[in-house]
């Protein structure tokens, strides 16, 4: 069976919410994942949406966050200043789901601004939005980024979202109660953060990839797991559901 | 309290020259119409206060109503950047833009404490972000118990908030329901408010879901059917999910952008 | 999260001595039946923690149940005074009770704080009164843009939240409708909580004015019709007036509250 | 027409209500004043009961402040925090009615202890439920007391809600916003503050007390204004509207 690297992409985010409770998720690929998860891996999965969706259960992916059937289909709706006081901040939310245009080796995150000054950039970013309270309160993070030099960069431009700051103890140091970013998932393989240096380090490669394209797509001197794995390619069931979901949504 | 106005004369008599506005709605039930309204008229130097700038206030930063804006996202929902923002930002076009930049979670707790007579909001926030280096409406504040310390937003109190809700009754109680956003904090913190409504009924059954701001701390109710248009009104109409994708191209060029705010803007009424 | 158990299970699981404990319900869905099974079980040194201490307490304080009350009013509404709890204050019986006395602002702040994952809220309150010389869970902080010394009050935070819901579907979400006072912040800031509930159905349809607390943030629930009387349950009966009426005889005078509570809530089961 | 004490009282301080928008209504004879003045003198006031009903428009009198029929019949139901901080507290409410166990010249309400001291008092009282924040913010206060030496002493012997404090300037020192009582409403009279010195001020008498009655029923020297009025006596409209509402509620 044939699939793109998006398709493994969203497949392994999907596959990674295995297990947990909660989810608070974006647009674009974090929720075309946690809904893949919901329909596949996690049936009771609860997606929440910073809009006010609690338990949301659309049938297609939602254009934007805030959409009718994110609403109608919630256990229970409420306001942002309550999503974001109440349910993000004490840390009851499992997972955390975000991208970024830019993003360095301690998982610290940019969607503020690239190049120029902060005042005078070379390119605004939409900004911030949910994304510094998600990373800093969810009890883990999981990153969705496309991976390129582009992306993958020593030093992001803009801090607008702490992964690991400068490294080890600097969460704790900063006060931010969640555990940071477990897993980055690209579309060319995994990385994990080294449980001492803090540092993401590549742990598996998707299928068909090789290591010498991922060092080539990573801005600073990618460190690389002893045993690399092998991300299990996308079954026909998780492809056929995808793509459903997919095909469903652009209606 | 709560006068039932034109949309035009609604505007007209609340929003002035310079004034803070914040035009709320997260997502569903945006006040377009009104923005554009906004624009009809002419207004100047504006501080634009919302969440998320979408649309409407790529609109009104285009339009040149825009000296300041207060905010937390400012994208294009699902489709991308939003162009007139940026060119305000990134080449000062039509005016340099000021920005004063939060997350959400600051920007609703700003309005919350506006809305609660307070002068500022406590949160877990921003903390290690380069938006403390930016950012001056932004502090910390150490709790008087455990002494640990946390961020300090101050409130946020426009001048006037314009929202649109589903309907209202006659004595100018107004309903709205679905996703409710921020829109009570932001006419509650407001000193004066706007709601554009999809009809006025004789009176508001209980809905699942629904809130109620009542006519005593509303300023002006103005039919304006299809006022949320692009975006969507639960029970009424749905997302409009092309005119946002379409908006990508027009907005991307001075020109076209131009163009199209002549005829569907301004050239309209 | 959010296991169906019988009431006696869920009590004995779930709130221990010295615990401190909320049970909550602003007059509406008190969980009276809780807390008479808590008497039952012969709790000891539970700091009970309520905006309005009301029959319910007063039963438990008369039981021996609390070392401590965190309150704001205590008393019998409509009715008067709330004779076992004065008793308690006022000589000792059956047991010395701590006060720790704040207002309903502070009150409901603190939960909101807690609810919140804040070390403490901020408020105008308190500010003249003599609360400030004897609470000592009360102190002020200074809003870092303006100057302005404002009311501090930690987060309340029990090990255990006690609330009475109209009813809970299969998979735990609880529905409450009608004045739904604290609760949600009460069992959001606890450690654990339990809900008793009417009934369970197959699927909560919406209703107006209803709030949903989803099963993953509650630890139990306790199927027990009538478990918030003599208060009421919006939909389900009506509020006893005459049982709070009665109370003030029953409780005025020791043997009568000792033989009421045998006959009534020790005797039972 | 004959009626009692308690019936002028009411009916004195259902009129006070004529052109206002707002009130904050506790249990009891607030409750009762506010509920007869909604159906003779100011048909559109609004009663917020800090039980979270806003706009509630009970046909019979409540036995508490989160009867049933509050949320029933209101035009709003929010949350009891919600009622605190976003309608109280901002100043929103234009008359918070309030009663207590003693008063005194100032204003100043005791609902909390009586005699002996704090940790160890003769009388222990409810407390201060939402009293002090109604006293602080509502943009004037109307008190409703029984007039006795018990009841209007020298000095109370806990201050829960703060009138006017020491005296003038002191609402102003201690950041209240609203004006403080406005009127003071009793079983013989209306007392009023002086514009000056803040104390307050026999400014009216009941039909058929006479002034003897009410400086025997004061704790402290009763300053009196120099010309006395006298409150009109209920019509037998607001009699009759009264006993309905009282009948009714006591079924």
């Amino acid at each position: 069976m044939t699939f793109t690297a998006e398709e493994v992409m969203t497949v392994a985010a999907a596959r990674a919410l295995v297990g947990r409770t909660s989810c608070f998720v974006g647009i674009g690929l974090p929720s075309t994942a946690a809904n893949l998860a919901r329909r596949l891996h996690a049936p009771d999965l609860v997606l929440v949406y910073e809009s006010g969706a609690i338990g949301a259960k659309p049938a297609r992916l939602p254009l934007s966050i805030g959409d009718g059937e994110l609403a109608e289909t919630a256990d229970a709706v409420v306001s942002v200043p309550e999503i974001f006081n109440y349910w993000l901040q004490p840390g009851r939310i499992d997972v955390g789901f975000l991208s970024a245009a830019q993003l360095d080796r301690f998982g610290n995150l940019n969607t503020t601004v690239v190049g120029g000054d902060y005042r005078h950039p070379q390119t605004r970013l939409p900004g911030a939005g949910g994304a510094p309270e998600i990373a800093a309160a969810c009890r883990e993070v999981i990153l969705i980024v496309r991976q390129s030099r582009r992306t993958f960069v020593e030093r992001v431009d803009f801090v607008t979202s702490v992964g690991f700051g400068a490294g080890p103890g600097d969460r704790e140091r900063l006060g931010l109660h969640g555990r940071g970013p477990g897993l980055v998932i690209t579309d060319l393989g995994v990385l994990e953060p080294d449980p001492t240096s803090c540092e993401l380090t590549l742990t598996r490669l998707h299928p068909g990839v090789d290591l010498a394209a991922v060092t080539a797509a990573t801005g600073w001197r990618l460190a690389v797991a002893p045993e690399l794995g092998v991300t299990p390619e996308p079954t026909a069931d998780e492809l056929a559901v995808l793509r459903d979901l997919v095909e469903r949504s652009s209606r | 309290m709560a006068e039932l106005v034109g949309l035009a004369e609604g505007i007209a008599a609340l929003v002035h020259d310079g004034d803070t506005i914040a035009l709320e709605g997260f997502t569903h039930l945006i006040p377009v119409a009104a923005g554009q309204e906004i624009i009809r008229q002419g207004r100047r130097d504006l501080t634009l206060a919302r969440m998320t700038p979408d649309i409407v206030y790529d609109q009104m930063i285009g339009a040149g109503c825009a000296r300041r804006l207060v905010f937390a996202w400012g994208g294009n929902p699902g489709v991308g950047s939003l162009h007139r923002l940026r060119d305000a930002v990134e080449h000062g076009w039509p005016a340099p833009l000021e920005l004063e930049e939060h997350s959400h979670a600051g920007m609703a707790n700003r309005y919350a404490a506006g809305a609660s007579g307070l002068p500022f909001a406590v949160l877990r926030g921003y903390t290690g972000t380069d938006l403390v280096r930016h950012t001056t409406t932004l502090s910390t504040v150490t709790c008087p118990f455990t002494g640990e310390v946390l961020a300090a937003v101050p409130a946020l109190n426009p001048d006037v908030a314009v929202i649109h809700a589903q309907r209202a009754d006659r004595r100018g109680n107004v309903q709205l329901w679905g996703i409710t956003g921020v829109q009570k904090e932001a006419v509650l913190a407001a000193k004066r408010s706007l709601v554009t409504v999809e009809e006025v009924v004789d009176a508001l059954d209980r809905r699942p879901g629904a809130i109620v701001l009542p006519w005593w701390v509303v300023t002006a109710i103005a039919v304006t059917p299809g006022g949320a248009r692009p975006s969507y009104a639960q029970g009424y109409y749905d997302r409009d999910n092309r005119y946002y994708r379409d908006w990508d191209a027009i907005s991307r060029d001075r020109d076209s952008f131009t163009g199209w705010l002549d005829r569907h803007v301004v050239g309209v009424r």
